[in-house]
């Protein structure tokens, strides 16, 4: 990839005119200087268009770029270094990388996004074209008119042609700008928007025009906006639901109040961090350390479930509070141990680069990539345990168990075997909840506290024992959480919904999903 | 239809109970006239507990009317229809394990419910005579400081009869007393509720038909939530609907 | 008959503490500030023990939340100790706390009013935790939520509390709470004196508590709330109005709470909204169970042991004493279902 | 520098405990005289383990280093650790433990101001001596505490007026989030007032607060997104404390809210909160403290070198408040020589004046105020978790914790 664009490179260098070698050559030395020096310096370089600045600026961006204590500039070459004027291997001892700031990083966009844009990679164009449209300027309408026309592939063009409209609103044609304007509304982006009301400001002849565009923005964002704030309700609720499944087995079916059950999810995120350090050794493993950790995770909580379900909780059956109390004892246990055992500190739990960043949907609905997989794994997480329960050996045996104990064991049931797989599950569920937060929570001794209640809330509010309640359960939390929040604020969102599920629940004890007739009664 | 004289302690008029679409009461109807004894018997699942639920305010008619004299007993909950003069022995003895015979009987005697009366609640010699004498008449005297969780459950049955005397109720509703009872007391507790009906009106449901004969009362005999027969115990027994639902099949 | 002597004991031995306080420091029988004022913390701690023993050992009542009205208690004191702090605040303000000062307000709010007397803030103390239980109790009882439904509710509601005393825009001092209190009663806080006072202030309530508590518990309405806690449905057959037993039995333990509470700001100092968290209600609970429930004396026993326990081990052992705790609770639930009380009896017979 | 395995940690944590046990045996003979004891007041476990046990650590490194010293005035120093569980309460309780029970000397504790808060009165009430190590909202000077950390116009200030410079990207709108408690709230307030006094004007100030360890910030970052996107460039400025911070930047990231577009600089993160993220959508970000481990200089090298060896965990970072722990020791320890004894009373007076070319490359001096003249770094996050200094100040800065911009200080004696 490089090798080739410094072939073009080198093709274009010949048939340059002598004086913009010169410019190139006279616009490096700022490159070595304090950070003003160097954003004027990489701002030359991307007006002058000369292609031998994308490696020397690629570089830069990377913080390759090195320079000696002589101010002579050295780009990585290989192993070494090579002279960026000259082209010659050089290695200076006390060279230094040159180090970057924010005003820098803006100028380097500007300047790079100006040559990528006759990159043979489409992606690398599209970015170009972002790039400009970020950080526009009026020289940038002839090199955009020109890439327009050459440009076939039309997500690319529509790309550029919006970075066209951009840099017009800051060129001094008129017509081309009314025209913009009518472009960017159309657009509908938030960012078009920004430079429209900044536009409004310094062309105050266009001001109608301007805010009849902004007008049609208005209106596509507000769609926007309620489609984004039911996105994030229901990951909010995938959120709840991940943490509450584990509790819909455990205490929706067996009755079980398992106040560690944040503990089991924090050591599901524990697992996955162990996973990814298993991983780091071998290269090709490290994408696939977090769907590994999916089965370790489920396997390493539902193995400390059963262990806690025949060590200690099974001499406490029908003594509920009981339970409650002693596994509060083992939630504190847990979390001390695994304080001591990875330290107290936050442990850091890559994202694979497929949950980075944002997808942005038909519509220009922008969502979070993990989040969107979240949602999706929530969802995958629940049909696994329906399945479980309805279709499987164990999931039948598990529900004549609840049924009847004494009937269930005389048919050759082997009922302690069935409560502990039973907690185990649950457990095991509460690890995949582990999973998900530890893509975007701290993975930290105290994960599990802060959903505990959040969980018992949902199951309860659902409806126990109701699979279908606790799913609904946990989107109407979500959503009606995310709802609120902006005018009520996080936390009195959150007061109010617990205080709404609190009157709701007596004036529905069973939940929304309540199991009716003589079965529920006893 | 059996009317009566058109002024029963307890009127149940076309009550129907639905679970999830099973019907365990079906258009039933019932009058229990003030100082009358009267058996209930039937197959089980027949809805004899749950027509006892319905008047004791445990369960809500899905339809119908249940009166106790004036008073409509589906709008009211289980204190308020106890209040009234309605006591009830369950099929399953429970009392209240941790508590001794004693406080079982005294908890149960009639006397001011509020929590503040019970706080201030002493023990004059009246009550402790009357829940002495209830201890003689069912045989617990020696026990009245071992707590009920201790009784065998014989005992346990005499104990709950015992608290249902103590109520002193109007209308008492008696879930199978004798299941458990050595033949000998079974006799005891027969003379029992003869002599308590009378003064009050008493409804006792039982599948032990030697007893029923022994009560000598009408008899109603349901089936599938619905009333069957109604009668004295000869007629119900000659009743062939009867024989097919109890030998057929 | 024991047991008596050795509570008697006990009792005499708590009273003569701030007495032999004032002992010289080398005197074999000197008993330091530090152990006068954790003991005195301790007290406040016990009540709120016998408190929640109240309502579970005896009705069965399982609240998570007592904490909440403790907690509650202890804010109705703490301002009424704020509004005491007058012109010696940090920003001198004659009315207004500093954290009202520096988040802008202009006077006092409305629910603040009265606080400058202290009857009516020892009166608030039992109000507000009282009202409170009057309502979520009268709303759950009604509703026949009970068992861990019940222990749920009762999380949830201290959990919400926390949440909204945490904002700022309460007006109750956000997360820091109150602190830096100067008196009460005309009596400078953080002297001897004012500590001996606060201490057998906690000792008299304790003792008074803990006659109420046998009080109710011997009664006739003792034994309709265990019959309520072993039977609650059968209880209605009787005639009994179950929901008034309860929401008696629940508001009278929340106004103990809540002046164990209103006993124990001043003693420590300070009180914040993490007294509500939910862990802390679980804990107390835990004292009960370790000490044996249903006896009213376990609470006390409980109380008093695990936070020994807790002081000892948090300076001998500061990283591993959870372990310690959490292996506590598990073997009392495990192995002693009736507490230390039941050892006693146990070794007895 | 994230690859920290879990059984380094474990050793360090067991080497933190044994310090005070194995410290006799790397130092020869002491003079006479019962210990000199040293009170550490950090939580090391509930929420605020996450910080204060690598605090705790720093204390039992440098009694470690007082006695490899020989000790000061030629007895040993020795450590009392307790655990106030990140519980407020408790921190009262155990201050008074360590006061009246074990007699320490100096205690250096305390990471949120509400346990400062907690504290005060029994210090104050007992004579004692505590070092708190943290940065802070001021509005308080009590005579038994100095303050190592930051007051608001050692940080704050100065990160805004670099994020309004050209280089910091001359930023015309400021959103102010922080979580919901004391310091976030007056820094705000100061930083209000001092916008305000820049011609910033309230329209163009967004100030939001979240509750501890909030998780979901969703809603958050998009209102802040839409905020930015009204003409006009802006930044954030975060009070953020703790463990929310991970969740928030993992958002920032994701939403794409990048550094060139909307920096955003931290006041309480530093390089031991960034060990539990992926730094790299990070990069450009910035955070404003008085120390960077990044900071080039022998005295940090030293610094440095010292707490690796000490946690032997050559990976372990260094931070803002483990440094000021390590200045305002060595500070006491100056002092403690120049009284000739360890009472409050003599040290007291002894500190003030005190000079240390601390690890952040500049000459400290414990001020009057109690509070410590500091340099002011601005630095930005690096791919690989530390911070690289973009800017700071040309020399150190007095701090004043009674703030000129909140108006009720206005009638306050300047002294």
């Amino acid at each position: 990839m490089t090798a080739l664009i410094l072939r073009i490179a080198l093709l274009l260098l010949l048939a340059l005119p002598a004086r913009a070698q010169d410019a190139f050559i006279a616009a490096l030395p700022g490159l070595a200087g304090g950070f003003s020096d160097i954003a004027a310096s990489v701002d030359r370089l991307g007006a002058l268009g000369d292609p031998r600045a994308l490696p020397l600026l690629r570089a830069l961006q990377e913080g390759k770029l090195q320079k000696t204590p002589d101010g002579r500039l050295l780009l990585p070459e290989g192993a070494g270094t090579a002279d960026a004027v000259t082209g010659q291997p050089a290695d200076v001892a006390g060279a230094e990388a040159v180090r970057l700031n924010n005003r820098v990083r803006q100028a380097l966009r500007g300047a790079l996004g100006r040559l990528q844009l006759v990159s043979p990679d489409p992606a690398q164009r599209g970015a170009a074209a972002e790039a400009i449209f970020r950080g526009r300027s009026a020289e940038d309408v002839p090199l955009l008119q020109a890439a327009i026309a050459r440009e076939q592939i039309p997500a690319v063009r529509a790309k550029m042609e919006l970075a066209l409209a951009a840099a017009q609103l800051v060129a001094p044609d008129e017509a081309a700008k009314r025209d913009a304007i009518a472009r960017l509304g159309a657009a509908g982006s938030v960012e078009a928007r920004a430079l429209l009301i900044e536009a409004r400001t310094a062309n105050p002849s266009l001001a109608a025009a301007i805010d009849v565009s902004i007008a049609t923005i208005e209106k596509q964002l507000q769609i926007r906006r309620m489609a984004e704030t039911l996105f994030q309700g229901l990951s909010l609720g995938s959120v709840l639901l991940l943490a509450a499944l584990g509790l819909a087995v455990t205490f929706g079916v067996m009755g079980v109040i398992n106040m560690a059950h944040g503990e089991f999810v924090m050591l599901g995120a524990y697992a996955t961090f162990v996973v990814q350090e298993l991983c780091r050794g071998t290269s090709w493993l490290v994408p696939w350390a977090l769907p590994l950790a999916v089965p370790a995770a489920f396997l390493v909580t539902a193995a400390a479930g059963a262990l806690l379900e025949r060590g200690l909780i099974r001499h406490l059956y029908g003594r509920p509070l009981e339970t409650l109390l002693m596994t509060f004892g083992v939630g504190m246990i847990l979390q001390q141990a695994v304080r001591v055992a990875f330290g107290a500190q936050n442990r850091e739990v890559l994202s694979p680069s497929w949950m980075q960043g944002t997808l942005t949907l038909p519509g220009g609905v922008a969502v979070t990539q993990n989040r969107l997989w979240i949602i999706f794994f929530g969802l995958a997480v629940l049909a696994m345990v329906f399945a479980a329960i309805r279709l499987t050996r164990f999931g039948l045996e598990m529900r004549a168990v609840v049924q009847n104990r004494r009937i269930a064991a005389t048919m050759g049931i082997r009922t302690g075997r069935v409560d502990a797989m039973t907690f185990a599950f649950g457990s095991g569920l509460a690890g995949l909840a582990g999973v998900a937060l530890s893509q975007i929570d701290n993975v930290s001794p105290n994960l599990g506290t802060g959903y505990i209640i959040d969980s018992f809330m949902v199951v309860v509010f659902g409806g126990v024992g109701s699979l279908a309640g606790t799913l609904v359960g946990a989107l109407t939390l979500g959503v009606v959480n995310k709802m609120l929040e902006p005018w009520a604020g996080a936390v009195l969102a959150k007061v109010f919904v617990l205080v709404a599920i609190m009157l709701f629940i007596q004036r529905r004890p069973k939940g929304i999903f309540a199991l009716k007739g003589r079965a529920a009664e006893s | 239809m059996s009317g009566g004289s058109g002024n029963p302690v307890l009127y149940l008029d076309g009550v129907s109970v639905v679970f999830d679409g099973f019907k365990a009461l079906n258009n039933l109807s019932l009058f229990v006239e003030p100082g009358e004894l009267r058996a209930i018997i039937g197959p089980n699942g027949a809805g004899k507990t749950t027509m006892m639920d319905v008047i004791t305010g445990k369960t809500r008619p899905t339809e119908g009317t249940v009166r106790f004299h004036q008073h409509d007993l589906t709008k009211l909950d289980e204190a308020t229809i106890a209040n009234l003069g309605i006591g009830r022995k369950f099929q399953k003895p429970t009392m209240f394990d941790a508590l001794t015979v004693f406080e079982n009987l005294e908890l149960a005697l009639k006397a001011p419910r509020g929590p503040f009366a019970c706080l201030r609640w002493i023990l004059t010699g009246e009550a402790r005579r009357k829940i002495e004498g209830v201890m003689e008449e069912v045989g617990l005297g020696a026990r009245a400081h071992d707590r009920a969780g201790v009784l065998s459950h014989g005992q346990r049955q005499w104990l709950e009869i015992g608290m249902l005397l103590m109520q002193d109720p109007e209308l008492l509703l008696v879930d199978e007393p004798v299941a458990g009872m050595t033949d000998q007391e079974t006799e005891h507790t027969a003379a029992l509720l003869v002599r308590i009906a009378g003064a009050r009106s008493v409804v006792v449901v039982e599948h032990d038909l030697e007893f029923v004969r022994a009560l000598g009362s009408k008899v109603t005999v349901l089936c599938e939530g619905t009333m069957l027969s109604e009668g004295s115990i000869d007629h119900v027994q000659s009743d062939p609907r009867v024989i097919e639902v109890y030998l057929g099949r | 008959m024991t047991l008596r002597f050795v509570l008697l004991g006990a009792l005499l031995v708590l009273a003569v503490m701030p007495a032999l306080n004032r002992l010289p420091a080398d005197s074999a029988l000197h008993v330091s500030d530090f152990l006068i004022s954790i003991t005195g913390k301790w007290i406040t701690y016990a009540i709120l023990a016998l408190a929640i023993d109240l309502a579970w050992g005896y009705a069965g009542i399982l609240s998570l939340g007592h904490g909440a009205f403790f907690t509650l208690g202890g804010y109705a004191i703490g301002m009424h100790l704020m509004r005491l702090i007058g012109t010696r605040g940090v920003y001198g303000h004659p009315t207004l706390p500093d954290f009202m000062v520096f988040l802008g307000y202009k006077e006092l709010p409305w629910y603040w009013l009265g606080f400058d007397s202290f009857p009516y803030a020892l009166f608030m103390a039992m109000a507000v935790p009282g009202l409170l239980a009057l309502v979520v109790g009268y709303l759950a009882f009604r509703s026949r939520i009970t068992g861990v439904y019940l222990s749920i509710i009762t999380q949830a509601m201290t959990y919400a509390l926390m949440l909204a005393f945490f904002r700022n825009d309460m007006g109750f001092g956000g997360n820091n709470g109150f602190t830096d209190f100067k008196e009460l009663l005309g009596m400078s806080l953080n002297t001897a004196n004012a500590r001996a006072v606060l201490f057998y202030a906690s000792l008299v309530l304790l003792v008074v508590a803990f006659f109420l508590c046998t009080r109710v518990a011997q009664s006739k309405l003792g034994r309709v709330l265990v019959a309520i806690r072993d039977a609650e449905s059968r209880v209605r057959f009787l005639g009994y109005d179950v929901t008034q037993h309860k929401l008696f039995v629940f508001v009278l333990s929340a106004v103990l709470a809540g002046l164990a509470g209103a006993l124990y700001v001043p003693q420590v100092g300070i009180i914040n909204p993490g007294e509500f968290s939910p862990g802390n209600s679980i804990e107390a609970v835990i004292w009960v169970a370790v000490g044996g429930r249903g006896t009213l004396v376990g609470a006390v026993l409980g109380a008093f042991s695990v936070n020994a326990l807790k002081t000892w081990l948090t300076t001998v052992a500061p990283d591993l004493w959870l372990f310690a705790l959490g292996g506590l609770f598990v073997a009392v639930t495990l192995f002693l279902p009736r507490g230390l009380i039941g050892l006693f009896s146990k070794a007895k017979s | 520098m994230p690859t920290t395995t879990p059984n380094f940690t474990r050793r360090a944590t067991l080497a933190g405990l044994g310090a005070s046990l194995a410290a006799p045996m790397i130092q020869p003979a002491f003079g006479q005289g019962a210990p000199i004891k040293v009170g550490v007041l950090h939580s090391l476990s509930g929420t605020m383990a996450i910080s204060e046990t690598a605090l705790r650590d720093t204390v039992l490194m440098m009694v470690e280093y007082a006695n490899s010293k020989g000790g000061l005035l030629g007895r040993k120093l020795e450590a009392v650790v307790v655990d106030p569980a990140s519980n407020w309460p408790l921190f009262a309780e155990k201050a008074r433990e360590l006061l009246q029970v074990h007699k320490v000397d100096v205690t250096f504790g305390c990471w949120t101001s509400v346990s400062r808060k907690s504290v005060l009165p029994v210090f104050e009430e007992l004579k004692g001596l505590l070092f708190y190590p943290v940065q802070y909202e001021g509005e308080e000077e009590s005579p038994n505490i100095f303050y190592t950390g930051a007051a608001p116009n050692q940080q704050a200030i100065p990160a805004v007026e670099y994020l309004m410079s050209k280089d910091g990207g001359e930023a015309k709108r400021i959103v102010l989030l922080g979580t919901d408690y004391v310091y976030p709230r007056t820094t705000n307030r100061i930083l209000r007032g001092f916008l305000n006094s820049k011609g910033i004007g309230n329209a163009d100030i967004m100030e939001e607060y979240t509750p501890f360890g909030h998780s979901d910030w969703q809603g958050i970052v998009a209102r802040v997104k839409r905020f930015a996107a009204e003409g006009k460039k802006t930044a954030i400025v975060s009070t953020i404390n703790g463990d929310a911070n991970v969740p928030f930047y993992r958002e920032l990231g994701n939403q794409g809210i990048k550094a060139e577009d909307i920096p955003c600089v931290a006041f309480s993160v530093g390089e031991e909160e960034l060990a539990g993220i992926d730094t790299k959508p990070l990069v450009g970000h910035l955070a404003a403290w008085n120390y960077f481990m990044s900071t080039p200089g022998k005295p940090n090298e030293e610094f440095k070198a010292m707490w690796q060896a000490y946690i032997k965990n050559p990976k372990r970072v260094t931070n803002d408040p483990m440094e000021a722990i390590y200045t305002g020791f060595r500070m006491w320890m100056q002092a403690v020589e120049k009284a000739k004894t360890t009472a409050v009373a003599a040290v007291t007076p002894a500190l003030i004046g005190q000079k240390l070319m601390a690890p952040c490359g500049f000459e400290e001096e414990m001020l009057p105020n109690h509070h410590l003249s500091k340099p002011v770094l601005i630095g930005e996050i690096q791919a690989d978790g530390q911070i690289n200094t973009v800017w700071k100040t040309a020399g150190v800065v007095k701090a004043e914790n009674w703030s000129p911009f909140i108006p009720e200080n206005a009638n306050r004696a300047k002294k």
